[in-house]
Formats: C-alpha cells, structure tokens, sequence
C-alpha cells in the first residue's frame, strides 16, 4: 500500500508537472490542480493509522489518523482558494495580453529586454 | 434557453439545498461535514439557480448582492469567537464552555461557542464562493457590455 | 565668498585651531561604547600622528576652502550651472575633512575603516563633481571602485587579526602582536588597502584620471585627504607592519616602482594636473620607501615627508587651478612666461616646486636628507636609487614651474581674484619656513614617528656645511636632474615609449578591459535567461528534482523503502487509486479545454472515493464539494473567453524542441515526488502521533467528529487561516477582474 | 495576550478594511494606522520577549501538540518587527502615492497576518497555512497596477511559489508521518531519531520550497520579471516583507529543525550560496533600469544569507540574521527611492547603494563585515576570496546603475517632474533609518546575536 499511494503521488505529480510545463496557461492551471491533488493525497497518506472514520462513539478497532484528515481539509480549501485566484490572474493575461500561451509572453519580454540593450551602458 | 421545467426545478430545489446546507451545519460537530461543507452546499444551490437563471434575473431572484457582506460578516464572527477568548485572560480559540462543563441543548443543537465559529466558516465560504462566481459572471456581462 | 564658503573656511580655521590646542594642552581624547556586542568604541586620540594628519587636513583645508570660495563661483559659470551647487561643494569638502580627521584619530580598526571608506565617498562625489562630463563619471568610478574594493582587504585584515586576538582597538592590538603568520596576513591585506588609497604601483592609475575633479578638490585629494590617507594607514599600522622583514621589503619595492613610474611618466604629461598626479605617485613612493625602509630615520623620514610634500603639492595644484583660470589653458605646450602677468603666483608656487625639488632653505631639502639617510643607512644600491628618484623629482618638477612661468609667454593671462593666488603664496611661504625653521616641523614628525614606533624618536634636522654622504647626493641629484631638464632630447623617446608602454599594457588597461567584459558578459547571459528561463516552469522542476536526488545520493539507502503491506479488504482502493492515476495521466492528453477539464474532475472525485476509502468520510465530502465548485468555476472562465482564442490555444502545437523534454521532466519531477513521498512513507514514525490525543481529548471539546472538533477547536486557528485564504482569493478575483469591486 | 495582539490587530483591520473603499485616502490612513498599531504590539511583544525570554501559548490552552503553539522568540519578534515596520512604510508610501484598487489595503493587511502569523507561529502546519495567507495576498498585490507586464509577472510568480507550496506541503506530511507531531519542539526533538536518509529528502524538499521563495539561483528566474515590473511599493513589499518567509524559512526549519541535515549539506549550500551571489551579480552587472539591477541584486544578496548559514554557530546564525535584515531594508529603500524623481532621491538611492555593497556610513556594512567575519573564523581562504569578488563585482554594478540612472545628462532621474515631496521625504526617512543604524549598529546587532542564540539552542 506505501508504495502504491507513493507511485500514486508521483503520478499526480508528474501529470501535473507535464501540464505545467505546457505553453497554454489553462493547462498550467489544470496542472496546479493536479500537483496540489499530489500534495492532499500525500497528506491523507501520511496517517499513522487507518481504520474506520474518528467519529464517536469511536468503533471497534482502530480509527483513522483525524489530524492528517484535518490538515487535508484545510489544504483542499486552500487549494481550492488558490486555484480560483490563478485562474483568475489567468483570465486577466488574456484580457491585458489577448494570449494566453507562455511563448508569446517570453516573445514580449525579450523584445523588452532587446528595446533596453540598444542603450550603452555608459557611466 | 433553458426549459421552463428546468427553471422550476431550479427555484424548487434552492430550498431542499439551503436546507441541507444547515443540517450539515448543524450536525458538524457530531457527525460527517462543517461549515466550509455546508457553506459550499449552499452556495452551489445559488450557483444552480445562476447557470439557469443568468446572472440579472438570479440577482433578482435572491439576495446575492449581500454575498461580500456575508462573507465579511463570517470572517469577523470567527475571528471574534477565535479572539473573545483572549479578553477573558485565556489563550486564544478558547471555547466555552469549558470541558466537562454541562451543555445547554436546544433541540440537538449544542450551544458553544464553537457552533459560533463554524458559524462562521459556514457565511464566509457561502459568501465567497457565491462572490467568486458572481465576480466571473459580471466580468462577462460587463465585458460584453 | 558666498556664505557656504565663509562658514566653511571658518569651521576649518576652528578645526585647525582645536587640533593645535589639543596638541598642546594633550588632549586625553574620547572613548565611548558603540557597538558592545562587537566590543566596537567610539574612540579617538590625538596622538602624533593624529595630529599631523589633522592638522594637514585642516591647514591645507583651509587653504583650499579659500581658495575656493574663488575658484568655485568661476568653474560653475563656466558650466552654466546654478550658484546652489556651491553648497554641495563645500558640504562635501567638509565631509572629506571631517573623515580625514576622524581617521587620523580614530583608535579602533573598525571606526578607522569607517572613516577610510568615508573619504573614498566624499572623494567620490568631488571627482565627480562635474557629473554632466562623461569623463568626470569614469574618473569617479575608477576612484571609488579601485579604493573601495581594495578597503574591503583592509576590513578582511582587521578581522583576521580580530579573529586570533579579539579586540579591534588599535593599542591593544599594537600591545598583544606577535611576529607570525596571522599578522604577517593581516599586515598584507591593509598594506595592499594603504597602497591602493595612495596610488602606488599597480593601483595607481586611479589617480592621474580623478584630476577630472576641480582644482581645489585635487589639491587637497593629493596633499592632505584622500590619497594621503593611505601613507596614514602605513604609518598607523606600522607596528604590525614591522613584524615582517618580508613585508617592509615588499614595501621599498613597491615604493620605488612608484616613484619611477610616476616620475618617468609624469616627465612625458602635457596637461599639468596630469604631470602633478603622476610626480604625486612618484612622490608617495618616496614616503612608502621610507617606511619601509623602517627604523627610526625612516618613521620619522615619512611623516616629515609627507608634511612638506602636502605643503608643496597643494600650492602646486592650486598654481595649475590659478592657470587655468587666468588663461583658459591647461597644457604646458601652451603656456609659459606667466611670471611677467602673476609675479605672485609665479613666486609662491616657486617655493613650492624648490620644496619638491629639495632646494637648500626650504623645507623639502630636510625631507630628501632623510630620505637619503634611511638609503644609506640600508645599502648603497638602495642609495643609488634614492639619488635617481630625486634627480627624477628635480626634473619634472623643474620642467613644470619652468614651463608655465618662464620663457615666452604663449597664452595671455587676465586678472584673477586674490583668493586664488594667496592661497598659494602663504603655502609657498610655508615651505620657505620650514627650510629656514624647521624645528617644529620635525616636532611634529618625531611625534607621529612615536606614534608608529611605539617609541620616543628623536631625529633632528640641521644644515651640515660639510661633505657628507646626504650632501654629496643632494648635489648629484641636482646635477643629473638639471642636466635631464637642459637635454630633454636625451630622454624624451624613452620616457615617451615608458609611458605608452604603460598605456598599452598598464593596469588602467586591465580595468578598463575588466569592466568591459563583465558588463558584455552579463549582456551575453542575460539574454538566455530572458530566452530561455523567465517563463520556464521546467527551470525550477529540472533543478529540484536534482537536489532531491543529490540528497538521495549522499545518505545510504540500504533498506530505507518499504513496500507495504496489501490485504484482500484493501482491493477496491487499489481499483480507485489506479483509476485517479490512470486519469491523471490522461490529462496529457485531450486537446479541448473542456475534455481535459473533465478528465481532471475525474482525478479529483476518484481522490475523493480514495479519502473516503482511508476513512475520512469528512475529507471525501469536502473534496467533492471542492472538485465541483472548481469545475463549475472553470467552465465560467471558459465561458469568458471568445471560442476562437481557445480553438487557437488547443490547437497550439509542442515545438519538436520541447516535444522530449516536456515528458521527460515531468518524469524527472515524478520521480522525485516518489522518492521524497516513498522514503517518508517506509519510515514509521518515531514517536506518538498526537493525534491520539485529540481522539481523547474530543469529548472534552463536547464533539462527537473528532476531524471537526480539531478543526474548529484544537487546530481551529488552521481554519481560520483557511477560511481567510478563501476570502482572499475572492477580493483577489474581485481586484483582478473587476477593479475590486465585490458587489 | 501581548503575544496574540500584532496577529489580532492586522487579522480585524483586514476585514474592516475590505468592507471599505480603500481607494480613499482616510482609508489608506486607516490601514497605515492599523498597521502602526500592529507594529507598536510588536514591539512590545520584542520587548517582552529580550528581557524575560521567549512567549508561548497553545490554542484553546490544550496541550502542546494538540492545540496549534504560539512563540514569540527573540528570531520571530525580529523578523515581525522588521516587516511590519517595512510593510508601514510601503503602505503608507503607497497611500501617499495614490492607491488605484478598493481592495489594495485590505490585501497588504491580510499580507500582514500571514507574515506575522508565520513567524510567531510554533507549528508546522499552522506555518504553512500563514504562508498561504500571505502568498495569495501576494499574488494579487503583484498584479494590482492591472498593466500587462505585471499580470503576467503575477501569473508566473503564483505559478512558481504555489509549486513551491505544493513542495512544501508534501515535506510537511512527511515529516508528520516520521514524527508523529506537527509542533517544532517535538519535531525538531524526535527528528534527531529518524533515519538520516529520509530526512535529508525531507529537508531537501523543504529547501527547494523555500530556495523558490527566495529566488535562489537556480530557482531565481521568475524573480525579477516580478520585482522590476510592479509599482515600486510593491516591489518593496515583496522583497523587504514577503521575502523575509524564505530568509525566516531556511533559518527556522534549517537551523531549529532540521540541524543535522543543514551541518550535513553545510557545504552544498556554500556551492549554492556562492554560484547566487556571482550568478545575480553577474546579471545586474549591465541592466540598464534601477529596478532590474536591485532585483538581480537581491538575488545575489541571498547567497551571502545562505552562506552565513551553512557557516553555522552563534557567529555564522547571527551575520545570517543580521544579513537577511538589513538586505530587506536595503531593498526597500532601494524599490522606493526607484521610482521617484527630484532632489534627494538621488542621495537616498546612493544610501541603498552604498549600503548593499557594504560600505559604511550605511548599515549594510555591518552585515558584510558578519558576514567575513564568520567566514574567517570559518578559516576558509577560498570563501573568504569569494565574498571578496562578490563584494567587488557588487560595487561596480551598484555604482553603475546609480550613476547610468542619476548622473548621466539623460539618465532617467534626470528629466521628468519631481514626485511630491512627502513621497522623498519618506523614502529619505528609510535612507536615514539605514544610515543610522550603519551609525548606531548595536541594537541590530544585539537582536541579531539574540536571534541566533535561540538558533543555536542556548538560554532558553
């Protein structure tokens, strides 16, 4: 089981890197998502124990780790505020860009940077 | 558009929806679910009722102006029941009653302090959630305008 | 004189006044806490050779004060600029002589550096004052970036010696010192400093450009501040300095290469603050000499030195300054036979250069019997070469004083203010007292001998009337420099090819050639970072997953990984998991947003089944919930593009560049999850989890959900940072897309 | 309750504040006095914290463990006090300036609790949780002047630092999984127990987190498209408050955490620290705008921070302290005397120059002279050699820029209308502040000392 939640996480977190890596900004988006699922899973796999739900009266046997399934609580709402914000900044490159790929973006800023070369630096 | 049937639908299940949002709610602390669970139940009511809606005549329907107020209004609630406890001398997120105290029950509600700050989670990830949303839908309309 | 320059004036006749009074009255200085945690003390002391260096920086100060309050109006009109800029000047020429006093006084290393640094910035701004001139700028630059880096050896020098003795207080040092290694070190690195600030070989290239600077600002640069602080370090580290043979013959070394250098080059200069700078470097090699030549003669040899040089250089400067402003030029080839037009000036800047030269009956003829006491005192090839450097110093200097005021007169020569001819007079007037009275001079450099020694010193000056050794110099150093000044044509070709060959390969060339390079270099690489970096996520993947694997490298692994154990009940898991994986990996492939959008909903719910499955009922409900509202928020960004750029965007192709690559490091960074993540997981844990603790402590926080009890009871803090980021990122979005609007 | 103050005052004034326009001056005020207020809790909490020793409380007076711990130690007061004083300063910069978004002051307000949750906090996760808070009120704060370079340098700056969180929180889990706990005292003593191998990954994992938030050759790259495009308020808060998490960061989890690892890898980060400061000095060699260069800069000035670091010891722990402060300071008067024109700016922006190449009057020089001085306790004549070079390459660059952008007929500062005059006034402010601690170095160096005694584990 440790091994196949830990090739589960690298999984997540390869399909993720793969997409963040993409020049389609949506797609470094949907890649965030994957990665923070590799972090969340990462999190619930981290539980010391593993058993039934820590509710009371407490059941038979053992119960599941409640402060992993606390802090993965918080990190899916975390998640969740963090990739609505960059989806919105997303949406704001296209609306101050008309473009959302990464390439046309790096284009602009090496024409900026060109623009300022042309100028000696003279002291 | 959408189907009158649809649109029917959609009014006629805001309510089931607001009400299961509070029964999470309520039962948070003995069972499944909390605020932030039910505050997101809730709010995808009211999203419901925008995709099928659109965005004026939802604005009409229900009072989403109020959402940003909401969701100020739960931020402040958790952080008063977070930080009340300090002017009493005791460390922070102290909730009263204390343990082993009794409890006063109203029905299967229990009153402490702590329902005060789920609460509070409950309005704010309402509010902000509805906000979001609501923020992306101008910015279509207002784009398109 | 306007205002700034009268109070300036003042302030430095007051300083001059208070520095006498103090030497006098035997001032027992100042000492206070400054930096305890250092063991650093605000503490100052006039000691002899705080004295002399205080005194030269106020004296000469004020005459430079004066005589700028002349000088200054006229440059600034010349440039057209405002009046007000006059107040930077002379703000700044009272900063320099402020950190000159308190450098000369200052008894702990790490004050000392302070104030060496603050002469290089006041110097830096002076040489630069004419900041609109791009010569000005480089000449500025060049000064504070020779000084100032090299000041960073003097500060490694004072640590290393801090490190083996503790302390940075300058007596205490000078008490605990034992001849070795350490102090050697240390003695090298400030020495190097000292060097550089006063312009000897290699460093001094610094100096001859920084005469960019107005006149007055090179008078007191040469003669009293700046470049005269770095022979001040000398004689104040002397005491360290002395420990090593070595070093003290480094230092006669690199004194007489100065003093050739200079003096070769400075016969071959046209622009006359040109020929003053270089025969400045050739004159500081006189004084490096002599400290390194050590001893009693030597010490004291120094500092007198360097008071009748500050007298004589300075008028000097000022005479170049008056020149200028008489005639409007500033070459030798074009001047000559001003004694006819400025008797005074010609009379004031003659003593000066007699100063220079050694003449009998001025005070530079004690400062070359020293000189070539200490050479004969060592060896007599040493002293063959003190005769050259002399007979060097006649010439240049003859041609100098020569060129500009005798012979026929070239450039026509108006009036020019008293101010900036009896300046040069009374200076000149004071290298005449000193040849005639010299008592109090040497009063003053045995006292600063003392200082450096450690010692009484003793030395005195008189006119002997016989044929001893420093006589017979003096005359032969007379003889071979008059003969250099009638046949010049003997020489020229030679000192002119010295001179380019200096150019050519000199140091200047590999600054010059340093600055250039880097700054192409750093063009040259930051144009692949703006290429092929500033959008690149990979860049932070590649090299992460690389430290991952170094520290994987680095730490046996032997039996580091479990597998785990699988048992039958654990089937359906296996199933969702697989499911969330296989789904992760087809998000690399669909090409419409709306697909790919789905196809990640569909990891995220199948995580939730596997939450629910590792019995967290509470994590799965919220990961539902969480998937949803993000898809739904996804399909309404979706919706606020037109359809078209999203077509064009899904229809964007990997160039075949990257088609490789982009696999490969998202397999690198894969790995590297697992390896972090699998490593963690095999290991169980050391101790108690303390969520033991909550599942005991639940029914006290009167909670039946032990999940949402530490959410809003134990770790309810986390929650309310969560809830916080939640409505952050909406006022985000509000401030994003709608100016931050909320309703 | 003197603990739980500088995180109350800021977390309610958010909330207020994003109920109110921000837009209008008395509420920019507003803010500023809520953060003055912030800082003045702060500092008395410092006070509390040097005279009597560290300050703890855990949430809802559970136990340790249970509840989430609070500690104010003579580390965290520092870096709480330092940037809340550098927040103060830009907010109220910027609300002289003119802030263009309702929400503007709200977000630097929730910025604030984040920072100052962070480091007053005892807890892992809780720490990761305070980063958040200030990373995504970060995020929005860099993409708030709305012009296209600085979205796109907002999209790549979160795009970059939430992977790092993501990072983050993968080596928070592991390390709960191998500890069993989440509150540092008990990590820091049961870690010492684990498996050398998994906790180097861990520790790994956690450096490459923060090595992003610090821009850290090679994880720099996003660093100065953000710096040098952003209003230069802003970028003053991202490099002299936000940054502060990565120098806190690698501290606190380095040193307090996981000591073994960092003495482990001690010379790793020597490599590393040395290839930043060469790396970003070599960048800014010849950018030719002044935000550029202070961006490059303060990418190169981290590597002295780190190699003060790995250095270790009391001498090593407080010239990294030292270093990180007054790099934070120097940044901030540096981004704000950048953007503005007219006398004075020019004396204030050469402060901030002189001051990160280490010369004094400027305070910047006492981090440098730590900075030596624990390399040659270190007796390490190559490291030494190297900051020298450092040391060197900085000086020409800084004067370079300084003189490209304020000497030059046609230098950028040279023509345009000069900015109001409470603007330079404030920036000037920020240069004396540098200057007289340069003049008066002792409380800095007392609170840094302080700061590295808690590192070192001594009086507790």
């Amino acid at each position: 089981m440790i091994l196949l939640l830990s090739a589960v996480v690298a999984v997540l977190f390869g399909a993720g890197a793969f997409l963040v890596l993409k020049t389609d900004l949506l797609r470094v988006v949907v890649g965030m998502v994957l990665i923070s699922h590799a972090a969340n899973l990462t999190l619930m796999a981290s539980g010391l124990t593993r058993g039934k739900a820590p509710i009371y009266p407490l059941p038979n046997g053992e119960v599941s780790d409640p402060l992993v399934q606390a802090m993965t609580l918080t990190a899916l709402v975390i998640g969740f505020g963090v990739t609505a914000l960059l989806l919105g900044i997303a949406y704001r490159v296209y609306e101050t860009h008309f473009a959302v790929d990464f390439d046309r973006l790096a284009e602009e800023e090496a024409r900026r940077e060109a623009e300022l070369e042309q100028e000696e630096v003279s002291v | 558009m959408t189907s009158l049937l649809t649109q029917v639908v959609v009014r006629l299940l805001l309510a089931p929806t607001i009400v299961i949002a509070a029964a999470v709610l309520a039962k948070g602390y003995s069972s499944v679910g909390d605020g932030f669970s039910a505050g997101v139940i809730a709010a995808l009511g009211v999203i419901a009722v925008y995709l099928v809606l659109g965005a004026e005549q939802a604005d009409r329907l229900l009072p989403v102006r109020l959402a940003p107020v909401g969701a100020i209004a739960g931020l402040l609630i958790t952080l008063v029941v977070t930080f009340s406890s300090v002017v009493r001398g005791e460390p922070l997120l102290t909730h009263a009653p204390p343990p082993g105290a009794d409890v006063i029950h109203l029905g299967t509600l229990e009153l402490i302090t702590a329902v005060a700050f789920d609460v509070g989670v409950f309005l704010l990830v309402f509010g902000a959630v509805v906000g979001i949303l609501r923020t992306v839908a101008l910015a279509r309309s207002e784009a398109g305008s | 004189m306007s205002l700034p320059a009268r109070v300036s004036a003042a302030l430095a006749a007051l300083a001059f006044v208070l520095t006498l009074a103090g030497w006098w009255s035997g001032s027992p200085g100042i000492d206070l806490p400054w930096a305890p945690s250092l063991g650093l003390r605000l503490s100052f002391e006039l000691d002899g050779l705080g004295v002399l260096y205080s005194l030269l920086a106020t004296g000469i100060g004020f005459a430079v004060v004066l005589y700028s309050g002349a000088y200054v109006p006229l440059h600034l009109e010349h440039q057209q600029r405002p009046h007000r800029d006059e107040v930077r000047f002379f703000g700044l020429l009272l900063l320099f002589m402020v950190s000159m006093v308190g450098l000369a006084t200052a008894r702990d290393l790490i004050l000392l550096f302070v104030f060496w640094d603050l002469t290089a910035i006041a110097s830096y701004f002076l040489i630069g004052y004419d900041r609109q001139e791009a010569e000005a700028r480089t000449a500025a630059l060049m000064a504070l970036v020779v000084t100032g880096v090299t000041a960073v050896l003097l500060l490694i020098g004072t640590l290393v010696l801090y490190a083996e003795y503790g302390t940075f207080s300058i007596p205490e040092l000078v008490a605990s010192v034992e001849p070795g290694g350490t102090v050697t070190l240390a003695a090298t690195l400030m020495a190097l400093a000292g060097l550089a600030k006063c312009a000897q070989v290699p460093f001094h290239f610094w100096l001859p450009r920084a005469m960019a600077a107005p006149s007055p600002v090179s008078a007191y640069l040469h003669a009293a501040a700046m470049v005269a602080a770095g022979v001040f370090l000398l004689g104040r580290i002397y005491p360290f300095l002395e420990t090593s043979e070595l070093l003290l013959d480094g230092l006669v070394v690199v004194g007489f290469a100065s003093m050739f250098v200079g003096g070769i080059v400075a016969l071959t200069r046209d622009r006359l603050k040109q020929l003053l700078a270089y025969s400045t470097v050739s004159q500081y090699g006189y004084v490096v000499v002599l400290y390194g030549l050590g001893d009693t003669v030597g010490v004291v040899g120094a500092s007198f030195y360097v008071i009748a040089h500050a007298l004589a250089k300075s008028a000097l400067f000022l005479t170049a300054g008056a020149v200028a402003e008489a005639t409007g030029e500033r070459r030798l080839s074009e001047l000559g036979g001003l004694r006819r037009a400025m008797p005074a000036l010609a009379l004031g800047s003659g003593l000066a250069a007699a100063g220079l030269a050694a003449l009998p009956l001025t005070i530079g003829f004690f400062k070359d019997e020293l000189f070539f006491q200490a050479g004969v005192e060592r060896s007599p090839g040493i002293a063959v070469l003190t005769i050259l450097g002399a007979a060097l110093t006649f010439a240049y200097i003859g041609r100098f004083w020569i060129g500009v005021f005798l012979g026929p007169t070239r450039a026509p020569a108006h009036r020019v203010s008293a101010l900036l001819t009896g300046p040069v007079v009374a200076l000149g007037g004071l290298v005449l007292v000193g040849g005639l009275l010299p008592e109090p001079f040497v009063a003053l450099a045995n006292a600063a001998a003392e200082a450096s020694l450690g010692a009484a010193a003793s030395v005195d000056v008189f006119y002997h009337l016989d044929a001893r050794a420093e006589n017979l110099m003096a005359l032969s150093a007379y003889a071979i420099g008059a003969a250099a000044l009638a046949a010049p044509r003997v020489w020229r070709a030679a000192a002119e090819t010295c001179a380019r060959l200096g150019e050519r390969l000199g140091p200047e060339r590999v600054y010059v050639a340093t600055i250039r390079s880097l700054n192409e270099t750093s063009d040259r690489i930051h144009g692949i970072e703006v290429r092929d970096l500033r959008t690149r996520i990979a860049a932070i993947l590649v090299p992460g997953g690389l430290l991952v694997l170094l520290g994987l490298l680095a730490t046996p692994t032997a039996g580091a990984y479990t597998v785990g154990s699988l048992d039958r009940g654990d089937t359906a898991l296996v199933l969702v998991l697989a499911t969330a994986a296989l789904a992760a990996i087809a998000t690399t492939l669909p090409r419409q947003h709306l697909t790919l959008l789905l196809v990640a909903a569909s990891v995220g719910f199948s995580l939730a089944v596997v939450y629910a499955f590792l019995g967290g009922p509470d994590v799965a409900l919220v990961a539902v919930l969480v998937e949803t509202t993000l898809t739904l928020l996804f399909i309404g960004v979706f919706a606020l593009m037109p359809r078209a750029s999203l077509r064009r965007l899904a229809a964007l192709r990997t160039p075949p560049t990257r088609r490789w690559r982009d696999p490969l490091v998202g397999a690198a960074a894969a790995l590297a999850a697992f390896l972090v993540v699998w490593g963690a997981l095999s290991r169980p844990s050391v101790g108690e989890s303390v969520a033991e603790e909550h599942v005991r402590l639940t029914p006290d926080a009167h909670a039946k959900d032990v999940v949402t009890a530490i959410l809003t009871d134990f770790r309810g803090l986390d929650t309310l940072g969560e809830i916080t980021v939640v409505a952050i990122a909406f006022f985000g979005i509000a401030t994003l897309l709608r100016r931050g609007r909320l309703s | 309750m003197t603990l739980v103050l500088p995180l109350a005052i800021p977390w309610f004034a958010a909330v207020a504040l994003a109920a109110l326009d921000g837009r209008r001056p008395a509420v920019g005020w507003a803010a500023v006095a809520s953060l003055a207020a912030a800082l003045v809790a702060t500092a008395a909490l410092a006070i509390r914290v040097w005279t009597e020793g560290p300050v703890e409380t855990v949430t809802g007076g559970w136990p340790v463990g249970v509840g989430i711990t609070l500690r104010a130690d003579a580390l965290s007061v520092l870096f709480s006090l330092l940037t809340l004083a550098v927040l103060v300063v830009c907010l109220a910069h910027e609300v002289l300036s003119g802030i263009e978004s309702r929400l503007f002051p709200a977000l630097v307000a929730f910025m604030t609790v984040g920072l100052t949750g962070l480091f007053l906090t005892g807890d892992i996760f809780s720490f990761y949780v305070f980063f958040e808070i200030a990373m995504v009120s970060a995020y929005v704060i860099t993409g708030y002047g709305g012009r296209p370079r600085q979205i796109s340098a907002a999209f790549v700056f979160a795009v970059v630092n939430l992977l790092g969180s993501f990072v983050f929180l993968i080596a928070i889990a592991a390390t709960y999984h191998v500890t069993g706990s989440l509150e540092m005292g008990q990590v820091a003593e049961r870690i010492a127990d684990v498996e050398p191998s998994t906790v180097i990954l861990i520790a790994v994992t956690v450096f490459v987190a923060f090595g992003v938030k610090l821009g850290l050759f090679p994880f720099h790259f996003w660093l100065p498209v953000v710096y040098a495009s952003v209003r230069p308020a802003v970028a003053a808060i991202l490099s002299g408050a936000l940054a502060n998490i990565g120098t806190y960061g690698v501290l606190r989890f380095g040193a307090d955490v996981f000591p073994r690892e960092l003495e482990f890898s001690a010379s790793a980060l020597v490599v590393l620290g040395v290839i930043t400061i060469l790396y970003g000095a070599m960048q800014a060699m010849s950018r030719r705008t002044a935000p550029e260069v202070i961006a490059y800069s303060s990418i190169g000035q981290v590597g002295y921070v780190l190699i003060a670091l790995a250095i270790g010891g009391p001498i090593g722990y407080a010239a990294a302290v030292l270093y990180a402060i007054l790099n934070s300071l120097n940044k901030v008067l540096l981004f704000l005397a950048s953007g503005l024109r007219g006398w004075l700016v020019g004396a204030a922006f050469f402060v901030g120059v002189i001051s990160v190449a280490g010369i004094p009057p400027a305070a910047g020089f006492f981090g440098k002279l730590e900075v030596f001085r624990a390399a040659i306790e270190d007796a390490s004549v190559t490291l030494v050699a190297l900051l020298f070079l450092g040391g060197a390459l900085s000086v020409v660059y800084l004067l370079q820029i300084y003189q490209h952008v304020y000497w030059r007929p046609g230098g950028v500062a040279a023509g345009g209308e000069a900015s109001p005059v409470v603007l330079r006034a404030l920036t000037f402010a920020v240069a004396l502040v540098v200057l007289a601690l340069g003049l008066w170095p002792e409380p800095l160096l007392a609170a840094s000392r302080a700061a590295a005694e808690v590192l070192v584990g001594g009086p507790e």
